[in-house]
């Protein structure tokens, strides 16, 4: 045990005990997990989206599989703020693993509400604030393709919060260093990306789109060399840190991101296939960096030759 | 209690066109499973297809778990393609059971096509001293009762579309008619197979006032009540818009879902 | 035979046999899948990106493989457009089907040099023009990705030109529409979409980039669900013809695009996969409307039923 | 003349650690290979993985083809648990074949590892009255020589890094070796494996200005010239900047490429 790595990791103002988080939505809250794995083991747990009020969510149907992917068209369903902090926290507050409330709102007010109302509650490591979900038809990822409203939401929630503000990126933009740079300068303590891309898929025989919402988010290892990219663009183009998500199965997809800069890795769609695929990450990691002699994740972080 | 874990294969044999059963090595989901719950199973180490393949238990025997399925796309080809000693990811028992009719009376199981898989393991379990099992298929080639996947204890009555066994009609019409002579009226009706046979059955029970589950189909992601991608709206008597199917259900009493947005 | 559907269709000013053509790259100049097939069934055949002058394109590695998808950092290497019209199109042109010559230029005079240098030229069914190729530095994505450059290329190239001008748009933008509309209004005959998605992927051993390029382009029946959703946004926006592609694998993908609108489809990658692809399709979609008893493929073009 | 068809494997064995020999049924391609050309096979119906695989024909023997192969991915991995009766998408031959040695002189074929297969195919046509068959492996449980294939009329000399068989060394040596000690020279030297083997090789050829042709290995998607994945950076000498491996090669004069761009 002596020559174990150090997977320990600051993500700005977070300590995470390893670089490999579960992505919003993908994840529940937690508890839906724990009768399969130690959710301890984790280096944070991303909850689902909370809105202000809760939000019943889209039409059925919400999900459909493609090509090395999937497409979802949830809306953002979730218990809402106040339930969040009744039903969800108390057992999330018990885990021995950072804790981050994704949010969402459909003003810029709301966001700022949403954080508000976070204030003070025990057992949130940060707030991730959503700002691109395609799914919903106000604000999400309105806010999220223009370097203006993504700023000012992200001032509103880095004013309401009384924690560090992630701030969760949309890949359905022209350039993403814009938008990254304009949340860094809003005050973000560090950047996700990326959520899904908006895609669509028709059902031939009925001659409907496959979605109730027509269209949905694209996820899992289809979208992996996009993620990586914009990854890679925005840590060029920022200084605060960078979280990669987008398609990672394995924990070979995992060090793509970190070696492309990413300071920690979020795992979305991977824990349908496999529920237990962060901590198969997590043992990955400490594999390698033993097989290469590496003493800390650290050390790998950022070190893409380009030439 | 859920695991997830690699399964060994003990067979995987055909038992009517295009339809095979499956015994999954599972002491633990076999010592865990009622009559209703499901597994998700990976069809095989790929990224496509990418999502688990969610199916009813079928059977609990000695330490296999059974499923029955047809082959309807990439991924029941796939699993049709499996040998003995072959290993799949499983996941299960997943998901809300049948629940039991009021003070162990007579109930009635009905069965649409593969609708009939669940509704096997609940016969087999309840025994036919303890309900009546109907069953429609399409067609005399579609048909599989309780003998193709080893259950002696159950009787099943069919019905096909054409007449070619059992009763020429539907698995509603088959109820009615078992209804009309059965006395004291069952005690609970349990349903599973497509929407519109799904409709029709809890049509006739909600009618009778014969409490009435029904067990659905929806595309799932994650099998765990984390995606709600398996929603489906529910009826205005709860305070709630969506049910998840994947956690809620798969059994519902009929109740409770909003039958128009089925 | 009396019953044969009609394949048929009208994609703007240009008659094809049937919907589907071989997407630029993808199919060299034709006569690399000769040996494979008779030529003369597809709809028509796009060629490789002509250029003014030669282009070497980038240095190996060009392609990797991505989960269902491939990343290529060509670089647009081409014969140039005098050896194209010299070697390359007496070739082409004895073929019975639609030959488009896919262009691209380092700036808006060049691309109407190209587009000039193809005046009178025989065999030549229409010009596509490539506004969004991100594996070169100069020129490429940079005009595809702004709705001013894309109308100046777009205008200057059919004032040049001679024959029908298709436009191929990049999916790298925050609103296909804006683009979309801005090329419609400069003049096009018809739009093409999309081009690739940029994306990128790491040698974990190595720490480098797996393409010399770093960036590369994704392609395949990964970004199927972008491309649809593209699609359909682009068919609703403008009343010029909409041709759709990326990550088409059999007549069923074919048939969503078409359903949602595409009057065309071109088959990319799959031409990889499986050299007969196109061929495949076109009998497929003939299956398919003798099952249906559709008399025409016209029939099916943008029948989606959306609520 | 390049066929694309679905082939039926008719063995896919082991034949040392990690190596499969496959033999696939295919008439025409068997007709119409020469050694140096190379098949495209898609490892199995489903787009992941998307690409074909090039593996070099190794043999004709009969009415098949053979290939040789290492598993070193996902690929392989599928190959090696194909069976007999299988089947699998073909094309081929592709590429440029070795040329022949100037008026039938002595030829020396080198190969570093699984470079080994397409000079077994040479050796075949060749015969081991026309050639030299010098090998380099890791360790005496890589060596795979022409009896792995079946082939009787072919010799090898090895060479091992560790030792443990043949002579202690790389190929490089092995032909050091051997040209210090052939007279007259040899007409052409054939070379396939890692690319720093196919540099020392190259070297001491281009040296004593003995011809010398290699066969590379490159990333590939479409193998028939259409994509220009595949490029090799050509040498000065050539009026071009880059070659397809696909389609100009595999097969090269080595003073054809830029070998410090490799
Ligand atoms: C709780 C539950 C229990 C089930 N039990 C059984 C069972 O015991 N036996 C059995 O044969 N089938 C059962 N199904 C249906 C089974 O999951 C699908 O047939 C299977 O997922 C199809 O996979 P595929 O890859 O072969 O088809 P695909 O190629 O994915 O699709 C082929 C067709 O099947 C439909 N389909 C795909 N996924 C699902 C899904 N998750 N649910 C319903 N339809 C789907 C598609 O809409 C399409 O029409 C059950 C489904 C659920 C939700
Ligand atoms: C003309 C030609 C002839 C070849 N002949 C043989 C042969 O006779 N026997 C044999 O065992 N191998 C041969 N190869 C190499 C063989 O194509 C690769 O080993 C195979 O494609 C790997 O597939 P995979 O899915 O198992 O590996 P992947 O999972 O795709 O990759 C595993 C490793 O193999 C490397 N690799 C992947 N694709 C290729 C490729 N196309 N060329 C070279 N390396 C690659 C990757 O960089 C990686 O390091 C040949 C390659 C070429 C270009
Ligand atoms: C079913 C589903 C629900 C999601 N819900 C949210 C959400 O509520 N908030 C959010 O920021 N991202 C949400 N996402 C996006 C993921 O967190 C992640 O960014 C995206 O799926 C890409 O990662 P992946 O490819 O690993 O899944 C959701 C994704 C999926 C598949
Ligand atoms: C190897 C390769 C080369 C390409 N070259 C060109 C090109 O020269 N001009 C162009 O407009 N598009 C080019 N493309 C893009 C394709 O024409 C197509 O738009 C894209 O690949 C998406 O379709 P697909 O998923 O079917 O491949 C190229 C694509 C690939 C894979
Ligand atoms: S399948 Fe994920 S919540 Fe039901
Ligand atoms: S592999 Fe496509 S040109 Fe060589």
């Amino acid at each position: 045990m002596a020559n174990l790595p150090d997977l320990k990791i600051r993500v700005g103002p977070l300590n995470l005990k390893n670089p490999v988080l579960t992505a919003s939505g993908t994840f529940g809250y937690g508890a839906e997990f724990a009768p399969l794995m130690d959710l301890n083991r984790l280096g944070g747990i991303v909850v689902k989206g909370i809105s202000l009020r809760p939000r019943e969510g889209n039409q059925p149907p919400r999900i459909v599989e493609t090509p090395c992917g999937m497409l979802n068209a949830i809306g953002l369903a979730n218990v809402g703020l106040e339930a969040f902090l009744e039903e969800k926290l108390p057992r999330l507050r018990k885990l021995r693993t950072a804790v981050i409330v994704n949010i969402y709102g459909n003003s810029v007010e709301e966001y700022g509400e949403v954080a508000a109302g976070l204030r003070g509650a025990d057992g949130i490591s940060a707030i991730e604030v959503n700002i691109s979900c395609p799914n919903v038809k106000q604000g999400g990822m309105a806010f999220g393709t223009d370097p203006d409203m993504s700023a000012r939401v992200t001032a509103r929630v880095v004013k309401a919060a009384d924690r560090p503000v992630i701030v969760k990126l949309s890949p359905n933009v022209t350039d993403i260093r814009r938008i990254a740079m304009a949340v860094e300068d809003a005050g973000a303590d560090a950047l996700t990306l990326i959520n899904t891309l908006t895609g669509m898929a028709v059902d031939i025989e009925r001659r409907v789109p496959r979605l109730a919402n027509v269209s949905g988010g694209l996820s899992g290892p289809a979208i992996r060399p996009v993620a990586l990219y914009m990854v890679r663009q925005a840590v060029k183009a920022v200084r605060i840190p960078v979280i990669g998500v987008g398609g990672i199965m394995d924990y070979r997809d995992a060090l793509e991101f970190l070696i492309a800069g990413a300071r920690a890795v979020q795992v979305g769609t991977a824990n349908f296939v496999h529920p237990r695929t962060g901590l198969h990450i997590i043992d990955g990691l400490t594999d390698f960096c033993r097989a290469y002699d590496i003493p800390a994740i650290e050390h790998i972080i950022g070190t893409l030759k380009e030439k | 209690m859920i695991t997830e874990q690699t399964s060994q294969i003990a067979f995987n044999k055909q038992v009517a066109s295009r339809v095979f059963l499956m015994g999954l090595k599972s002491p633990e989901m076999r010592a865990a499973a009622v009559p209703g719950q499901f597994v998700m199973i990976r069809v095989r180490q790929a990224m496509d297809p990418l999502l688990r393949r969610p199916f009813s238990i079928c059977r609990a025997d000695g330490d296999l778990i059974l499923v029955l399925y047809r082959v309807v796309g990439r991924g029941t080809e796939i699993l049709s393609e499996m040998r003995q000693g072959d290993s799949l990811d499983v996941m299960g028992p997943l998901g809300r059971g049948f629940g039991h009719p009021p003070d162990g009376r007579r109930a009635i199981l009905t069965a649409g096509g593969m609708g009939i898989a669940p509704l096997l393991f609940l016969g087999d379990s309840v025994g036919f001293l303890g309900c009546n099992l109907l069953a429609g298929f399409a067609s005399s080639d579609q048909v599989i009762g309780p003998d193709r996947v080893g259950l002696l204890n159950v009787e099943m009555s069919v019905a096909t579309d054409d007449g070619t066994l059992g009763r020429q009609g539907t698995v509603a019409d088959l109820m009615e008619e078992h209804l009309s002579h059965m006395d004291p009226e069952p005690g609970m009706v349990f349903a599973c197979g497509p929407i519109p046979m799904l409709k029709a059955i809890a049509a006739i029970a909600m009618r009778r006032d014969i409490p009435c589950q029904v067990s659905l189909e929806t595309t799932m992601a994650c099998g765990l009540g984390a995606c709600q991608g398996c929603a489906v709206k529910a009826s205005g008597r709860r305070d709630r818009s969506y049910w998840h199917v994947c956690r809620e259900g798969p059994v519902f009493d009929a109740r409770d879902l909003d039958w128009g947005a089925l």
